[in-house]
């Protein structure tokens, strides 16, 4: 009579909504199984049209990731979710708009394309981090004690402020990104032909990244993040400038939206003042994605994604026959982030927070 | 001169009144602990000598500089630090990293290895762990880190809360030596226990403190003599 | 007497670490008993297991004879096992009457449409919740704090509302992770009588995690020691007291001399 | 000096907020809406700049009891003078380099607006920089009156401007016949201002005069029992409430279609209000996709009911359960696989669920059955007893009728097992689930009446305007309601109510606002996080009376104190 005391053990562990779980998982995973084997039995895309896809998606998945990561540096010491940050990207772009626009003008841009596009790299990175800085003053740092959901509104007021600045400072209409002749046509990786700016997005991306990982991991501000973002009360009696280590966190996350904010800029050549918003949003569920608060899980969950959105709808989509299946683009990301986190609820390499619980 | 002064000194949490003009003296060379239970302010009074609260009235001095006017990093360059409750080890922090945050207001790297060594010799079982995740240790080992991590400060004053707690009684004994040990070498120590009985055992002198208030304060002999401290800390009937 | 209380080679994992390795336990009913050991032994991890916070990978939890390990919490309060936390863990913004009135939560009949349409059911189990929440709080002593948040409580207030609101599930089996600590030795041996008399007012079975030995020695009919996730020792005070193992790994001479057994 | 020192921070902090505001081109693009004779609400954005600064300097300094009275009044002259100067350079500065190249709003426009539209560059600097010193003295000067007199002048001040701001809230509504001669044709008459700020002084002075005689309390009966009226005041006052909102929309509105809509489009929010704050301030869980709830019910009702080519043709009463019904099961479908995850994470995944949704109705995808981005059309008017609601106040019942009856679930279920498993819940998940509660029951409900209200909400939604458009439904409407029922108190009833009005209607009644109106959003709820986050109207707690014990309650234990 083993099997009758093992059942009645599982019925009272396990409830429906257990089961309605899993079968939500499990049949999302079927119909996405069976879109992905019609689409590769159907459509005419060989390899090498599967594989630009990919780079493609590696370039934006760069951007992602690099803005996931201020989301995840502020995530990690604050636990806070930075809402602003989007529009910190957003205004990493304006500024090295109006530079870019002016060396233009005096014949610079022309003369020097790399030192000019150095300059916008530097321009933006110093401007984002400005707009944090401002942020972090203003509305983060006199609620740290504050209850969570409060300095959540905060970053939201944050963020409408910045957005809606960015309009009437700038107008409403999109600026048009001044062309760079350096980064026309196209480069061949692996035999695959990929547009230049993308090629340097994944390059600038990757570079960026592991600098950012060496410098939390090694230098000793790095360590004293760290330290913060354990203990704060602690790390203030070892000395450490909390107040400081929290703003050098903001304007690490800044400088790399301002570079996320050139790359960006350079693949889609204009400039507008809510083009922060779904970048913002996609980073912040490339953060979610890999576990928030987790730097390396950033930057997997932004790469995830951008591959995810860039291969799912002509994987998944086209062979169940839907039309115009790159409008649901974000409803790719989205599901994917729900089954993600049903198996896995604190994202891919988030810790297991529910060993701490009690 | 005393080391440290505190004259009057009154803090509160929200609108609970944690300390209700507390004024205690810490001679240098010292070990001076406070008793009391859970809630008497021996906890609030090492968390306002290290302006974690700021008190509402009343002075702090330490060598004569009053420390009212720093914030809590500025204290710890002062060379006052602290073993806080509950060690507060960085658990996600190698041992080794733990310690370099113990020295981070320090520069001289020189002396900071020398006083890594002393740390090691001190706590052996640090050197073997050193670069393990902090977290991983076990009880006793996060509380010598806790220690070695504030000795790598190179501080004057010491403030401990409550080392003892959660450790085995075995190795309670140990690191009430390992303190008399630190005391030796030239640290002064403000020591808070619930433990009244180790404490009283090693410190020179003590205070009681009961809602707020010191009570009663003497040499360790004395307050180990005294009806009163038998009865409600040291649980003698 | 039957056991209340069975574990059979519970073990519990976190990543690498064995958090609670191999443990063999029994609970008498009606039994006063206490595990012991340094912090970070496991005592809190295998208290998590009994209460369903942990899922142990090894092993069974049998609860009257029903097998409880890997249920969810509310499922095993509801069947009898209620417990306090080690920093006391309240409903800090609700008044102390309502952390007892949750804490009834497995005890009441009452369904959502109960309450939009208010029937009879409603007032009925409204009124009996209030009248009993009062007369646990009457019996605690937090008569005078019952519509005050939880968190303006003083410290032993608090400590006592947390039994409060464990006793309101009505459990057979009460769990205290150090319900002494922070008390001084006044209060604590006012604690330990207030432990003996409610398990006899109310016919429970206390299981207690302790460091403080006076308190553990006293009041605890049968000790289990940890260390490092293993048992290494169980027996009566006075056999716990004088066994090598416990005192060298544990205890040490000095204090295994000089605690007294009562 | 130290005192001049902060008198120099503080002035040119207001100067820089003075330029930020001129930049954002406001003073121009507001400058069509007079308040007080000439004196426009674009003048307004900027000098009331220069008077909080001086007043605030003043503020400063009496608390801290440095200074005399006479050098108060000069740091405040100060403080204004050096924001009026701060001004003043972004003007030459405009004059000499072209700023529009990154301002669009920087051009000779608003340099003319902000040197008062005087022909000399210089008398106009020097205006503008005397009205900073003015208005920095002007207002530190109320910190000299008695209390009583000191707020009275500042809500006079305050009430004066605002009226006359909203003075098409005057002149469509029962007001006029009072106040219609202290108004032009838009905004004040300068002698109207003037009666209308001795009216209000007088009337706040009366006030504050006499608030301590009506409010004496004991403070400790307070603390313990709050401000509980009896029973039989309680009954009244609601009767006189529920009076008044029947007769408003007829009486003091006048049937004002304008002033209606806005009121209406406030009603939604309330009932989409009341609906997330049982999820997010009683059960504390972080929801940023409740328009999703609102588009189903809102479809649901467009789909059955359009008399065009998509719809069904049913009518309005038939299809309102079904919308109710499809919002409260979607809410419960998406609550299963979500509402096992914890905090953060619980909300982006409903972000992207209420993105989801949008793209959806929004897709070319679905466009055979649910119009895609052009929409559902014809929707119907509801009827009633033979009568069509199609005006706005008739509307208006429809919609008061749905507040009442979330309004009351919400309250009941509030104090119910049910209610206090939400609190508990929100306070502390873990232990919750250890005092015996089934978290995802007990989530689920939380989010199925969310998404009930919700559904209700968007199914009068649809009928109201007659249309639905995927645009409709973006996420700037959950966080809309999110921070509604935040700015009005969390958890608290009244709250969301006093949150809608402050957060939907009053951007809603200034018009050429809109395109400020985010911006202005931005700046408040910073504000009200940093000044009053508790809300407008925080939540009290309940206090439960004691009840008479029949039977003796059991042996007290000897070892419990009763007393600490």
């Amino acid at each position: 009579m083993d099997w009758k005391r093992r059942f009645e053990y599982w019925r009272r562990r396990y409830d429906l909504t257990d089961v309605v779980v899993w079968a939500f998982g499990l049949s999302i995973l079927a119909v996405a199984v069976y879109g992905a084997v019609r689409s590769l039995q159907t459509t005419p895309y060989g390899w090498k049209q599967w594989l630009q896809f990919v780079l493609y998606g590696f370039s934006q998945g760069g951007v992602y990731a690099l803005i996931a990561l201020g989301y995840t540096l502020v995530y990690g010491i604050l636990f806070m979710i930075n809402f602003a940050h989007g529009e910190i990207f957003m205004f990493g772009a304006f500024g090295s708009l109006f530079v870019g626009l002016a060396l233009q003008r005096i014949g610079f841009w022309d003369r020097y394309p790399v030192l000019s596009l150095i300059i916008l790299f530097l321009v933006a990175m110093v401007v984002s981090s400005t707009v944090a800085v401002i942020v972090e003053r203003v509305a983060y740092r006199p609620l740290r004690k504050a209850p969570r959901l409060v300095p959540l509104i905060t970053a939201i007021g944050a963020s409408f402020t910045l957005q809606y600045t960015a309009r009437s400072f700038f107008g409403s209409g999109p600026r048009a990104y001044p062309e760079t002749p350096i980064l026309a046509g196209s480069v061949n990786i692996l035999g695959i032909q990929i547009g230049k700016p993308y090629a340097l997005t994944i390059v600038v991306s990757l570079l960026m990244m592991a600098g950012l990982y060496a410098y939390v991991q090694f230098t000793k501000t790095g360590k004293a993040m760290r330290a913060v973002a354990e203990n704060k009360e602690v790390a203030a009696l070892m000395g450490i400038d909390v107040d400081r280590v929290i703003v050098q966190t903001f304007i690490l996350g800044a400088s790399m939206a301002g570079v996320a904010a050139v790359l960006y800029s350079v693949i889609y050549i204009q400039v507008k003042f809510f083009m922060g918003f779904i970048p913002g949003i996609k980073a912040f569920t490339a953060a979610v994605l890999g576990g928030i608060g987790n730097i390396p899980g950033a930057m997997l969950g932004g790469y995830f994604l951008g591959i995810f959105e860039s291969l799912g709808p002509a994987l998944i989509l086209e062979g169940l026959g839907v039309t115009a299946p790159n409008q649901l683009k974000d409803v790719i990301a989205f599901t994917m982030l729900v089954m993600v986190l049903i198996f896995r609820p604190t994202g891919i390499l988030g810790e297991a927070l529910a060993e701490e619980r009690v | 001169m005393a080391m440290l002064e505190l004259h009057n000194v009154h803090a509160y949490y929200g609108h609970i009144h944690a300390l209700k003009g507390i004024s205690l003296t810490v001679e240098k060379g010292e070990i001076v602990t406070l008793i009391g239970a859970n809630g008497a302010g021996k906890t609030s009074t090492l968390r306002v000598i290290t302006m974690l609260l700021p008190p509402t009235e009343g002075q702090v001095r330490f060598e004569g500089e009053d420390l009212t006017q720093y914030p809590t990093h500025v204290i710890v360059r002062k060379g006052i630090a602290m073993v806080p409750e509950g060690r507060g080890i960085f658990a996600r922090l190698t041992v080794m990293e733990n310690l370099e945050m113990g020295a981070y207001t320090r520069t001289d790297k020189k002396a900071i290895e020398e006083d890594l060594e002393r740390v090691f010799t001190l706590f052996p079982r640090l050197k073997e762990r050193r670069r393990q995740l902090a977290g991983t240790l076990s009880g006793g080992e996060q509380q010598m880190l806790a220690i070695g991590r504030a000795l790598m400060a190179r501080p004057r004053l010491l403030l401990m809360d409550e080392p003892s707690m959660g450790l085995a009684p075995i190795l309670v004994e140990s690191i009430f030596e390992t303190i008399q040990q630190i005391n030796r070498q030239g640290t002064t120590i403000l020591l808070v226990e619930q433990n009244a009985h180790m404490a009283l055992q090693i410190a020179h002198r003590g205070y009681v403190l009961r809602t707020g208030e010191i009570v009663l304060q003497g040499t360790a002999q004395e307050l180990q003599a005294n009806e009163m401290v038998q009865k409600t800390y040291l649980g003698m009937a | 007497m039957a056991p209340i209380l069975e574990a059979r080679k519970v073990t519990k994992r976190f990543g690498g670490l064995v958090a609670v390795n191999q443990i063999d336990f029994v609970l008498e009913e009606g039994a006063i008993a206490s595990i012991i050991g340094p912090n970070g032994a496991g005592k809190t991890t295998f208290f998590n297991c009994i209460t369903g916070y942990y899922v142990p990978e090894e092993g069974e939890i049998l609860f009257q004879g029903v097998e409880i390990q890997g249920l969810r919490p509310d499922r095993i309060t509801s069947m009898g096992i209620a417990r306090t936390y080690q920093n006391i863990r309240l409903f800090g913004k609700m008044s102390a009457l309502e952390n007892v009135l949750v804490g009834m939560h497995p005890r009441l009949h009452e369904h959502w449409w109960d309450a939009v349409i208010r029937t009879p059911v409603y007032y009925r189990e409204e009124r009996r919740a209030l009248q009993r929440a009062w007369e646990l709080l009457d019996y605690m002593g937090l008569t005078e704090w019952a519509n005050l948040p939880a968190n303006s409580l003083p410290y032993g207030a608090q400590r006592r509302l947390e039994i409060a609101r464990a006793l309101a599930s009505e459990p057979k089996l009460l769990l205290l992770d150090e319900p002494t600590a922070g008390m001084n030795p006044q209060e604590t041996a006012d604690m330990i009588e207030f432990i003996r008399q409610l398990r006899d007012d109310w016919n429970l079975t206390v299981l207690l995690i302790e460091h403080d030995m006076r308190v553990v020695m006293t009041i605890s009919e049968r000790i289990t020691v940890l260390d490092f996730g293993q048992k290494i020792a169980e027996g009566k005070p006075e056999e716990i007291q004088r066994n090598p193992r416990v005192i060298e790994a544990y205890l040490g001479r000095g204090a295994a001399a000089g605690i007294p057994v009562g | 000096m130290s005192l001049w020192k902060r008198t120099l921070k503080l002035g040119l902090l207001g100067g820089l907020i003075a330029v930020y505001i001129a930049l954002t081109g406001m003073p121009l693009s507001l400058s069509r809406r007079a308040v007080i004779g000439e004196f426009t609400l674009g003048h307004l954005t900027y000098l009331i700049v220069f008077a909080a600064f001086g007043y605030l300097r003043a503020a400063q300094m009496r608390k801290e009891k440095q200074a005399s009275a006479p050098a108060i009044l000069a740091h405040a002259a100060v403080t204004g003078l050096l924001s009026g100067l701060l001004l003043a350079l972004l003007v030459l500065l405009g004059q000499r380099v072209d700023l529009g190249f990154i301002f669009i709003s920087a051009k000779p426009q608003l340099y003319r607006l902000l040197t008062f539209q005087q022909a000399n560059l210089t008398t106009g600097l020097v205006y503008l920089v005397a009205a900073g010193t003015v208005l920095g003295l002007l207002f530190a000067l109320p910190h000299f009156l008695p209390k009583t007199f000191h707020k009275a002048v500042l809500s006079a001040v305050a009430i004066t401007l605002v009226l006359g701001v909203f003075s098409e809230l005057v002149q469509r509504t029962i007001l006029k016949y009072a106040l219609g001669s202290f108004f032009a044709y838009q905004g004040l008459k300068p002698m109207g201002a003037l009666w209308l700020f001795v009216i209000t002084f007088a009337l706040s002075w009366v006030y504050f005069a006499l608030r301590p005689y009506i409010q004496v309390q004991d403070k400790r009966s307070q603390q313990v029992l709050g401000n509980q009226p009896s029973p039989e005041t309680r009954l009244l006052f609601t009767l006189a409430l529920l009076a008044f909102l029947l007769v408003m929309p007829i009486v003091i509105l006048q049937k004002d279609t304008y002033l209606l809509s806005v009121i209406n489009l406030v009603g939604l929010y309330i009932i989409m209000g009341l609906g997330l704050n049982i999820v997010v301030g009683f059960a504390g869980l972080l929801d940023l996709g409740y328009v999703a709830f609102f588009a189903i019910g809102a479809y649901t009702v467009a789909l059955l009911t359009s008399r065009g080519e998509l719809g069904r043709g049913w009518d309005f009463w038939a299809a309102l359960p079904l919308a109710i019904l499809f919002a409260l099961t979607a809410g419960v479908l998406l609550g299963i696989p979500v509402l096992r995850m914890r905090g953060d994470y619980l909300a982006i995944v409903t972000l992207g669920f209420g993105e989801i949704i949008r793209i959806l109705a929004n897709s070319d995808w679905l466009k055979p059955w649910m119009g895609g981005a052009l929409g559902v059309l014809e929707i119907p008017k509801p009827t009633l007893f033979g009568y069509t609601l199609k005006e706005e106040y008739q509307l208006y019942y429809l919609i008061l009728a749905g507040i009442l009856i979330t309004w009351l679930v919400a309250h009941r279920l509030y104090h119910s097992r049910l209610g206090r498993a939400w609190q508990a819940m929100r306070e502390d998940e873990d232990v919750a689930e250890g005092t015996g509660i089934h978290l995802v029951t007990t989530k689920l409900l939380a989010f199925g009446f969310g998404a009930a209200f919700s559904g209700l909400s968007g199914a009068i939604f649809a009928t109201k305007v007659g249309s639905v458009y995927p645009y409709s439904f973006n996420l700037l409407i959950s966080i809309n309601v999110l921070c509604l029922i935040i700015v009005g108190g969390m958890g608290s009833l009244p709250g969301v109510v006093v949150g809608a009005f402050a957060l939907v209607g009053l951007p809603e009644l200034l018009r050429e606002f809109s395109e400020y109106r985010m911006l202005f959003y931005g700046v408040a709820l910073i504000a009200m996080m940093l000044l009053r986050p508790e809300g407008f109207i925080p939540k009290k707690p309940t206090i439960y009376p004691r009840l008479l014990v029949r039977g003796a309650s059991p042996v007290r234990a000897e070892g419990s104190k009763s007393k600490q």
